[in-house]
């Protein structure tokens, strides 16, 4: 047990140091985020009214585009230089190693979004109410984006064109995290309460954490064939 | 030892690819013998709808075609799995031949669905949970072709679109239950367990037989898929070059 | 009931036999394409069981 | 200890080797020779365990290596074509990370001791892409004197190596062989292993 | 001069039979940016009067991401594996190669988006004035973001972190294109016409067109020193 | 023809050497030497021009190399660590279009026949990722067959060749010599050139 919670730390802590290493690597995503969001108003006007309908629309739309671009990220650097393979041969269980990339991953790319996605809803004029709910369904969501991604990343592994084929796999687990997620803000605004449509991602995310590890390290033994 | 080699015997793409070669024309011959009755009885024995006229006909492809999207979905992700857990070759043969079909079943619930949708709710398309979770459905086929197709091995093109196949199959419930669920435009059930039917007999026997049509000709068709699939794997081995030397 | 009745199908024709034609096409070309993946696949290893399968068996060794 | 039996390797339509058989008992070195491209890699990566064989078995102390998985991984140390070091990270934090995470304790001082008789000292510290071919490949092989394993499988270990290098590997595999571990490697140069038994397998025509 | 043009068109061939080899690549794009425009009814709801606001926004902003995610491609894959080192030792003119690549990159990646983009406009109800314009700005901005982002790509080759820096680099100079882009696609359908608008695009294109190919070969040497 | 006067390389803090001179004629081979990590790769890709030296001057029959460039380049071929081949395209596709770029004619059956002479017969239309790393390596030195400059710079272009490939290589190499070429090169192993005078330099302490 304890050698299992030294391993996950030891990844965790890898790849928290590898992203710092690279610091502006964590912030394309961020970055991306922003831009997406914050572009919209640039193209489409600046009229409030159209803006709030949009909103929860915006963010995460923009959420899941930046989750799966940076699954590329996630596993391919350790495949290119050889230290998955190691990784394979270690022994620990392979499910904690990918939980704990996961972590990592979900800690650099997913967790700003969350941070920073309440100052872009007062972009478009949220209501605070409403900035709260984003925050609190992305923080619930984008944990399950990384997740599946994970499985969707690691079956792609030095594929032909993995680029699409990632996305043509992780999209359609992912749209209904998006529908929950953009409901609840919309939810919440229009007075009906989100309290439903968080605890859906909740149990998505549960679901996730149970299933998505074991089937992204069997991926990954199969991509390393 | 003595009962696996058994077990091998039968799933072995060798023997298979005879058998599965007579079995063919018994199938298509029943997805006939069912399709014959069950347009007759689609169009000329069940009486219009009171609500939707004549329109309602679509149901009769519509339903069935729904159904064998989810049901082929699952015995594809079945053989995929098995194909995982025991390495046998011939189950992962079968996963890869249904999905093709399984794909153009979800394709053409989507496009009867569309068809119907626009004169009853006045639009082809709403982004309901159950039409967005069926659309979804097809994205998942065309994800699990797309990837066997890109690895150039095929062991490990079977394995990995095992993985997918099995990791997808969390959708199916979604897509059953949505109507349940959650209040939508789409139509619940009208046939479950445990009270069956609520609609006309006819329209039920219809539906019936449209059903087990479509059963048969997906299995006729699975079949000659995996014949091709196995020639093509197995191109290298003794028996295929004996069977085509035969063949002349 | 006449014919042109039959089809106008109470005013949905398009909808009922768009959706009755496509599906009868989709299972048509299923069929088809199988039929020729099959003829092609048994030609070409036709040609390939005449050449003989020398140069596999030259690469086995240990 | 190590048992291979009727091994078969497929690669696209091309059956590179088949019907192989060996073993290997503590003490020995099996050294795979063979022309590019004939299946050195692709054997060793079956043995360790990365690939699947399409037929045949690999036994470790009798038992099959599939179902014994990380059993096995505690008792292997592979270092192939890639060395598997970040270059993001310098050579110190690489050989820190992987002796962790192979579960054995590394504290800095040893790590430091390991690539000092490497040839990397004073270099510790610089982020491992701004090191020379050799200097990296160095830095992966340093993991050797950290881990305690019993089998290694090196591929190709003395590519880049100047002949300082060279020696200190052979100096270390001796040793490794003398303690009653087996090794299994590839290289295309000249292996002079004073102790211990050497075998040899040649692959391809 | 024919041997300019002997090089200029095996480039152009050899990076188009590379994209066709890896078709999902070029797919990438393409299939991101159908996703980008689609995915907003999702998040934003299906009322009709909201989203014909939004589409010309919505579709700039898309193909401007699309290309942005796209330049990474443009000279990574050849830096990587040393046959872009190659490429500045052959005895041709380096800003010719380079043209080459960016015009073989955009054949990939911005011609596909032209094509498909009042496709995407219907979903959107666009009428078809809007349509063509829409098409037409996309056929004289895309170039123009490509052009442009090769300095940014040739720049950051190899530096840490390159992702972000190139759209820090690039996206100042990205978004005028995108405001007269969608600009024109707005004007013609208020019916103030978009003839202004489109020439300027062109007047950018052929600025972009004499600058950038020199900018971008001097970068490139910078970036493999 | 090439000479070289006074250069100087800075990599980091790390002055790794300074005044260096040596000149090269036609027929002369140079063998760079010295230690893992004391600048060979570094001086090599000085002298083919795709690095600025910190101080000193690279002249090509008399001129400078930075005011020369593209006719320089004519007269260069320069093979690195790493190999310049596309995974995705074939051997064959990736000899022509390097020859193309080249400015050098390559017709299908001269590649096709340098494929041969390095072994990689039958295999020039698999795509190059499936190749084995001394397959990849080979291919990469074919271009040597192909074009038909004056000067070629190899940085290591023994490693992963097996005996025979490394003997193909060593004959390429004294014909090249034998007909006037310039040649400089590192490599760990030993060179064994007979035709051509062999000079050598050592860099580092
Ligand atoms: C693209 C649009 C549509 C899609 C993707 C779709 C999908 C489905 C699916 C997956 C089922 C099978 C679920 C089950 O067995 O419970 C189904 C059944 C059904 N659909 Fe649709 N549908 C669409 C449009 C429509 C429309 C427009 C109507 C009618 C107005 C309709 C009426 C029905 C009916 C009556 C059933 C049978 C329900 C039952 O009795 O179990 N569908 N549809
Ligand atoms: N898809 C494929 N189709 C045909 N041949 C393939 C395919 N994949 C791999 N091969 C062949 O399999 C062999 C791989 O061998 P491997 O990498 O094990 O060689 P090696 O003995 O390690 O060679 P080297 O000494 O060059 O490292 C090569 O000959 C390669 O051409
Ligand atoms: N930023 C830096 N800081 C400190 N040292 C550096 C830096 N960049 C490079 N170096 C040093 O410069 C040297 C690079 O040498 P180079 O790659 O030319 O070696 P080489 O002689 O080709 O070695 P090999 O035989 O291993 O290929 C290494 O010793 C490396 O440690
Ligand atoms: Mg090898
Ligand atoms: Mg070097």
């Amino acid at each position: 047990m304890t050698s299992l919670t030294a391993a996950f730390r030891c990844i965790v802590a890898r790849d928290i140091t590898l992203a710092l290493r690279r610091r502006a690597d964590v912030l394309t995503t961020l970055f991306f985020f922003v831009i997406v969001v914050s572009l919209f108003p640039l193209g489409v006007g600046p009229e409030m009214a159209t803006l709030r309908i949009m909103a929860p629309g915006v963010v995460w739309v923009a959420a899941l585009l930046a989750s799966m671009l940076a699954l590329e990220r996630m596993f391919y650097g350790d495949y290119r230089d050889g230290t998955l393979e190691q990784m394979l041969l270690t022994p620990q269980p392979l499910p904690v190693l990918v939980l704990g990339k996961v972590f990592a991953h979900w800690l650099v790319s997913g967790l700003p979004l969350v941070l920073i996605a309440p100052l872009l809803g007062v972009q478009y004029d949220l209501p605070p109410e409403g900035l709260l709910i984003l925050a609190l369904s992305l923080l619930v969501g984008t944990p399950v984006l990384s997740l599946i991604g994970a499985i969707g990343a690691a079956l792609t592994l030095g594929v032909r064109g993995g680029g699409v084929l990632v996305s043509l796999l992780v999209l359609p687990l992912y749209i209904p995290v998006l529908i929950f997620g953009a409901g609840a803000v919309d939810a919440s605004m229009s007075g009906l309460g989100a309290q439903a449509h968080l605890s859906l991602l909740g149990a998505f995310l549960l679901g996730a954490l149970i299933l998505a590890p074991w089937a992204a390290a069997a991926a990954l033994r199969i991509s390393m064939e | 030892m003595a009962k696996k080699i058994n077990w091998f015997k039968y799933s072995s793409p060798q023997t298979f690819y005879p058998l599965a070669g007579k079995m063919i024309p018994w199938f298509a011959v029943a997805a006939l013998l069912f399709t014959l009755p069950g347009l007759y009885f689609s169009f000329f024995v069940a009486p219009p709808d009171y609500q939707q006229g004549e329109a309602y006909r679509i149901m009769f492809i519509h339903v069935p075609a729904a159904w064998m999207s989810m049901f082929i979905y699952m015995v594809m992700a079945g053989y995929a799995g098995m194909g995982l857990v025991l390495n046998s070759r011939l189950s992962s043969m079968m996963a890869s031949a249904l999905a093709p079909t399984g794909a153009m079943f979800t394709f053409l619930a989507l496009w009867t669905g569309s068809l119907w949708g626009k004169p009853m709710w006045g639009a082809w398309w709403v982004w309901d949970a159950r039409l967005t979770s069926e659309l979804i459905l097809l994205f998942l086929y065309i994800g699990f072709m797309s990837l066997y197709a890109a690895i150039d091995e095929p062991r490990r093109a079977a394995r990995a679109s095992a993985v997918l196949a099995l990791v997808g199959v969390v959708n199916i419930p979604i897509i059953y239950f949505s109507v349940k669920w959650w209040n939508t435009l789409h139509q619940g059930s009208s046939i479950t367990a445990s009270k069956g039917p609520t609609m006309a007999a006819s329209m039920f026997i219809a539906m019936m037989l449209m059903a087990m049509a479509f059963w048969m000709y997906t299995i006729a068709v699975a079949l000659m898929r995996v014949r091709c699939e196995i020639l093509e794997r197995e191109r290298h081995a003794e028996w295929v070059a004996e069977a085509m030397r035969g063949a002349k | 009931m006449n014919l042109s009745e039959f089809f106008a199908m109470g005013g949905y024709g398009f909808y009922v036999w768009g959706s009755y034609g496509v599906t009868a096409l989709c299972l048509i070309v299923e069929v088809a394409l199988l039929m020729r993946r099959k003829r092609t696949l048994l030609q070409r290893l036709g040609r390939m069981s005449r050449v003989t399968s020398t140069e596999v068996k030259n690469e086995i060794q240990t | 200890m190590l048992e291979v039996s009727n091994l078969e390797c497929v690669r696209g339509d091309r059956r590179l080797f088949a019907g192989m058989n060996f073993s290997l008992q503590p003490g020995e070195l099996l050294h795979v020779h063979g022309a590019n491209g004939s299946g050195k890699t692709s054997l060793l990566r079956m043995v360790c365990g990365l690939t699947a064989p399409a037929e045949g078995e690999i036994r470790w102390n009798g038992e099959s290596i599939r179902s014994l998985r990380e059993d096995y991984f505690k008792d292997v140390t592979y270092l192939g074509h890639l060395g598997g070091i970040k270059e993001e990270l310098t050579a110190l934090e690489n050989l820190r990370i992987s002796s962790e995470l192979a579960g054995v304790d590394a504290p800095e001082d040893k790590v430091v001791a390991a690539l000092g008789k490497l040839g990397l000292g004073g270099r510790e510290d610089l982020p491992a892409k701004v090191l020379s071919q050799g200097q990296k490949r160095r830095v992966a092989l340093a993991r050797l004197l950290l881990c305690n394993t019993r089998l290694w499988i090196l591929d190709e270990p003395f590519t880049a190596l100047d002949v300082a290098a060279v020696g200190v590997v052979q100096d270390l595999l001796s040793q490794h062989l003398h303690n009653g571990g087996m090794v299994i490697l590839t290289t295309h140069q000249e292996v002079d292993i004073p102790a211990g038994t050497v075998r040899r397998i040649h692959l391809g025509l």
